[in-house]
């Protein structure tokens, strides 16, 4: 057991720390995406490492080693910062990593370094409104007509459709092979005719997710990753990415530090919140849990620098875990304001900007989406404990 | 001996659900959320004219004055189609005040008012029940000053009953000068909420009220037995619609309502939800009719109905997948009505040890109330 | 909404509180089952209407017509005094039903007097090692051998095998018909030679449950209920009765009473444990559950009395919330208790002689007894829910 | 940065898990139960060869000075085998308090002792952690009277450490006139508890103890630390047999393994106790390596584990079925073994209060011990 990262990381820490201070008043705000400052700096992180570290430079990458621990040393330096944070989303987290491993040459000049850049912004079109839980059942179709794709489907759960330069995409080209071995993974700009995009308004008031329907959609024949009919491996390589990223248990204790501070803030007929037993119990009842999460993430931070420490289930277990914890803690900070709890929106009185309710809401969607926490238990009961799959049922 | 509802509590109960399921649609409702004040204005014209205002007003006063049996079944009722009229406040909590509490003048003011559906009069409780931002009003003279936070049915209202933290009940007319109303933004958008901060205003003690707790607290329990009733109705529908969504939805070749882990999602709910049923029924019951049980089963009621209400909030959610999370279904409008009534008149965890001061938990002696079990405890 | 029962009935509660004022003193501690003091005592309480009110005169029953409430009074006003209880058990409880309703004259003048007044004793041969939450599956061989069943196999959780004299069983004597179809129901005096009884040692210490063994074990061919094959049909009435019967709201209110008591009386560091809010809000959580519980219960006693009120999932989820929410409730005197709650058997400061721990793990078995959680879950979805059955697996 | 066991950690607790599986079968641990002292000494004493008794040991009294995570690692071992022998109280909590709070001399007396199996000392900590029964001691003068409740790992000691209410420890012979010891029957069976009556009995007081709770807290966070981690390792293996007779046990023609809600029950079980095995590792790398964090860790650790493996304990029962009610399975050992550590040293609710007051809970102002979060929540 050693929790200390050693000197070569503390002069990494030094570094960024110094770059932070250095870029303290870099404002972002109020820039469009795609505009010269934004790809400005992220190439600037790039230049320095901060920023797809371990990519190669031909494709625009810094072409260091991989270190998860300056990956997370960076990232507690900058989270501690106002300065713009380095561009996430599915492009980055997902699109990069598939092409370097299984696109051809030609797409990763055209596409990573832009991504990376930020001058294309991509979006996921996997999901379908009769594909959700049982996505390889999808039927957006996909049809080779002479050197083009047609494409003629909906997806839906888009997340960042309105903005996107692109789409990677699952599509049904092969519709007489099982339905695993059906499917391509294509590429798809957003600017093609036949496109159209509809919000989807959801509980919480803000519509972070569309619709994208397409109709006779024609592409180039050479927009796919990977052979026909191996969308579904292309993919599957990408959404073990995302499973991972959805708790982050540092944002997990700052929630925590943040929901202890308002429960010393937050009083009933002038008596503090926290100084009430019954809620303080919750209180530490929640706080156990995270600090057995905290641990959790420790040692999921370990296996990826060491070699040989067995984390399957430590892995699979974290989507389930970490959005259910999340959900209950925004939910407690509710019953701690009470009434006030219930204030959302611009309302006057509001606390944290309304966040407690918008979490609260948003973790019960994360609880369902990206594989929702049922399906998380048949993968955890399957691959963890080597539990049975489902049993075939005839017609199925 | 007869437990449950009579034929014309059922037959109230289907007639506002019925007429709930014709006027106040999902599309309605989201109109009214949108902000669209004449389609809840028509909402509530046709609930009045089915005579939810009148239940609790005394037949002196031209009510019809009925058990709270009646009014929580139309609670239950309002709940389920999330009706985005006033009532728990409105037509339950304030013509009890001001009948329990009221001078004659004050009722014959107010009370024929309420049952025609001419009146509606906001209540504020929250001081009493645990201030929040040190909201308090303070009587002076013939006026009162002060802050009161989420007053139920107020947004406008043509009077408001406000309590001090001793219980008192004052009586504010709405056009009084001194009186500025703020709108408070919250999650349910079928309800508004309202704060109001009074200067000097004229306001008129319901005398009853003075130095008698008794009172509120009779207000009080009106108001959660109402709130828990608005929250089994809405959780009922909720889980009503999971099922119904479970057998059409098909994922893997089959309706995910075939899958155990969405039948045992559905089995606990109903198995939590199906005795609120009668416990609403039955606390109801007692506030009229069991003066000992009355106050403990409102509170234990209102807190248990929320921790439940929350659980199948968040179940039937999940039920529904991704559209679960949309507007389009608009599900979130019932969690968001059963989250807004679990902070109202007391959080469960404030009910709760309410619950325990009135058991006298923190005097009594042990063996004090309770009876000593005989027997074997393991035959069941 | 009337809880009052009537002038009748209280005219009902004040004969019998005289008849258990009169009778105070009798005490059949001691007394050996089926000892005549016992079936005196027993023809007794059939005498006044106290016991097998209903059951017709020429079977040994007091002849009056059913009344539910006539009936609580009787067991309220009882359960106040030490007097002795009227008999129960399944014999009484399962097999007198399914006898007056599906025996043949014989057998109801054999077996229903002398199984009301305590002479025979019955046990229940249902459940086997291998059949269990698929009860149907049952193995347990009858073989018409001339004018005798010849029955081999094993049975299972058999209650009282101890001490009764007869067996009501479930024998597979169709082997070749569909599962539900190919069981009879038998009845097997447990004097014939060929069966073995061991006890099953159970978690609590003690053994309330056998095996018992069969091996050609000959009864006479009349020796059964209902038609050859027919023995789901005629087990299934008496299931029925047993899932209602396993959570009395008026023993689980005692039972808070209880603990309510031992919290007021339990301290730490002097001070009452139910003067600690974190256990106080535990209790009132529990607290409030039970009064949902309790107000179930009139509503089904409600049903009983009063047609066309549909209980069926009022009914139907008993099981399932009376046996988790007893096991949380003994779980919450233990922690009130601390170490003191883990004593057990005869130690000293044993609390309450024992009986929360051993309620905790007892209920543990009822949790998982008379049909699972999981399949009561099954049943609730499926039969008050309308959801579909699980789907037919090939093969099983 | 490397969290996770050493090779020499792993091995430890393979050796041990190794050793128990070949000399305490489930017949053998029935034997103990049922009486067999014999049976639980010769268990006892193949442990004492695999070193359990010198972990805590200073060197210089021929002890092997680890560190907490080893000790840990040993106790999950020895829960996992429902292991009928001493070890949190005499083979670490006892060294622990001689090794910092004893003179030399007393160090000289025992601690060689307890490193080569020789001598096994009780610790009975009841009283400062929250005092049942009024059991109490007081001191006067060179001697000791009063309660002791629970005194751990206490039968056929031959030393007790015992604390008073202000944390002193105080160091008594097992054969010192006026000391009665009474059996305590509790459900586990695996490790005997029991009561110390006191009369004058002669006692040393460990001196750095005096006037200094650090000493006490830092004995106790050992202890909490080794329930947890037997916790853990008993519950780990609930969820393992409960996973294997799922994949043996038929009905409905299929393993129930197969059935979703047995699979989801298990995974539930998985993901609940994952983490505790981190958890336990780094709160005992706090112990050692962070004081600022180790009492906080300590209780929490103590108070998480004991509630997830009390639901843990249900759940695998209930996987198990019918069988798991019965002795012949023996699953209930392990279940017994969850819920006495659970009630030991503080049953969660009073840890958790501890927790609390460690974070100076009821003094701070908000903001003054915890970090503002930067940015948008909603940012995973």
């Amino acid at each position: 057991m050693e929790l200390e990262y050693g000197p070569e990381y503390d002069d990494f820490r030094a570094e960024v720390k110094s770059f932070v201070k250095e870029n303290e008043g870099v404002n972002l705000i109020g820039k469009s995406l795609r505009s010269s400052d934004r790809v400005d700096w992220q190439q600037k992180l790039i230049d320095h490492g901060y920023f797809a570290r371990s990519i190669p430079k031909e494709y625009g990458g810094f072409g260091g080693d991989m270190d998860i621990l300056k990956t997370r040393i960076i990232a507690e330096e900058f989270a501690k910062s106002p300065i713009p944070k380095p561009l996430g989303g599915q492009g980055i987290q997902m699109l990069v990593p598939t092409l370097l491993e299984l696109g051809t040459e030609d797409q990763k000049q055209a596409y990573v370094k832009p991504t990376l850049r930020g001058e294309i912004i991509w979006c996921q079109g996997y999901s379908e409104p009769n594909s959700g839980s049982d996505l390889a059942s999808l039927q957006t179709k996909g049809e080779l007509d002479g050197d083009e794709w047609v494409i003629n489907g909906q997806k839906i759960w888009t997340s960042t459709a309105k903005f996107a330069q692109m789409c990677f995409c699952l599509v049904r080209t092969e519709p007489d092979a099982p339905k695993h071995q059906g499917i391509s993974y294509l590429l798809i700009p957003m600017d093609t005719p036949g496109i159209e995009i509809r919000p989807i308004m959801q509980m919480t008031g803000d519509a972070d997710f569309n619709e994208v329907f397409f109709t006779d959609v024609r592409i180039p024949a050479t927009n796919i990753v990977g052979e026909r009919g191996e969308g579904w491996k292309v993919a599957n390589a990408t959404l073990t990415h995302e499973r991972g990223s959805l708790a982050d248990p540092d944002v997990m204790m700052n929630r925590l530090y943040a929901l202890i501070d308002l429960m010393k803030s937050e009083t009933i007929d002038g008596e503090r919140v926290i100084d009430k037993p019954a809620f303080r119990d919750r209180l530490l009842r929640v706080q156990g849990k995270v600090l057995a999460q905290q641990a959790n993430a420790l040692r999921l931070l370990s296996s990826s620098i060491n070699k040989g420490q067995d984390t399957t289930m430590a892995r699979f277990i974290t989507k389930l875990i970490g959005t259910e914890l999340r959900h209950e803690l925004e939910g407690l900070a509710i019953d701690a304001m009470g009434e006030m709890g219930t204030l959302y929106e611009d309302s006057p009185h509001l606390r944290d900007s309304g966040s407690w309710q918008m979490s609260y809401m948003y973790f019960l969607g994360l609880i369902i989406g990206g594989g929702t926490n049922q399906i998380q238990k048949n993968i955890i009961s399957e691959r963890a404990l080597g539990m049975p799959k489902e049993p075939k049922i005839p017609g199925a | 001996m007869y437990f449950g509802l009579s034929e014309e509590q059922q037959s109230l109960e289907d007639n506002i659900k019925k007429y709930l399921e014709d006027n106040a649609s999902l599309d309605s409702i989201k109109e009214v959320a949108g902000g669209d004040s004449a389609k809840s204005a028509d909402i509530h014209k046709g609930l009045l004219e089915l005579g939810i205002s009148g239940l609790m007003v005394p037949e002196e006063y031209g009510g019809l004055e009925l058990d709270m049996l009646f009014a929580s079944v139309v609670s239950g009722a309002l709940g389920s189609g999330t009706a985005p009229v006033p009532y728990a406040g409105a037509y339950v909590m304030a013509p009890i005040a001001l009948t329990l509490a009221g001078t004659d003048t004050q009722k014959e003011n107010w009370l024929p008012k309420i049952a025609g559906g001419e009146a509606v009069v906001g209540i504020g409780l929250s001081e009493y029940v645990g201030a929040r931002e040190d909201a308090a009003i303070t009587a002076s003279g013939k006026t009162i000053s002060g802050r009161c936070l989420f007053v139920i049915d107020a947004k406008e209202a043509d009077a408001y009953i406000l309590a001090n933290k001793a219980g008192e009940l004052y009586l504010v007319d709405a056009k009084a000068k001194g009186i500025s109303v703020t709108d408070l933004v919250t999650v349910d958008k079928t309800r508004p909420s309202i704060e109001l901060n009074l200067d000097n205003v004229e306001a008129e003690l319901l005398p009853g009220s003075e130095n008698n707790q008794d009172i509120i607290n009779k207000v009080l329990d009106a108001g959660r037995l109402m709130l828990a009733a608005d929250s089994i109705g809405a959780s009922q529908v909720m889980l009503d619609k999971a099922v119904a969504y479970s057998l059409e939805r098909k994922q893997f070749g089959r309706v995910i309502g075939s899958f155990q882990a969405v039948k045992h999602m559905c089995a606990e709910m109903a198995a939590e939800l199906e005795p609120c049923h009668s416990m609403i029924w039955h606390a109801s019951h007692c506030y009229d009719h069991d003066p000992s049980q009355a106050r403990l089963m409102a509170c234990h009621t209102k807190a248990h109905v929320s921790e439940v209400g929350k659980q199948i909030s968040k179940t039937a959610t999940e039920v529904h997948g991704g559209m679960g999370f949309t507007d389009e279904l608009g599900l979130h409008y019932w969690f968001k009505r059963i989250g807004l009534n679990r902070q109202l008149l007391g959080s469960p965890e404030l009910v709760r040890e309410e619950a325990a001061r009135i058991q006298n938990f923190d005097q009594s002696p042990a063996g004090g109330q309770s009876k000593k079990e005989v027997g074997n405890p393991l035959l069941v």
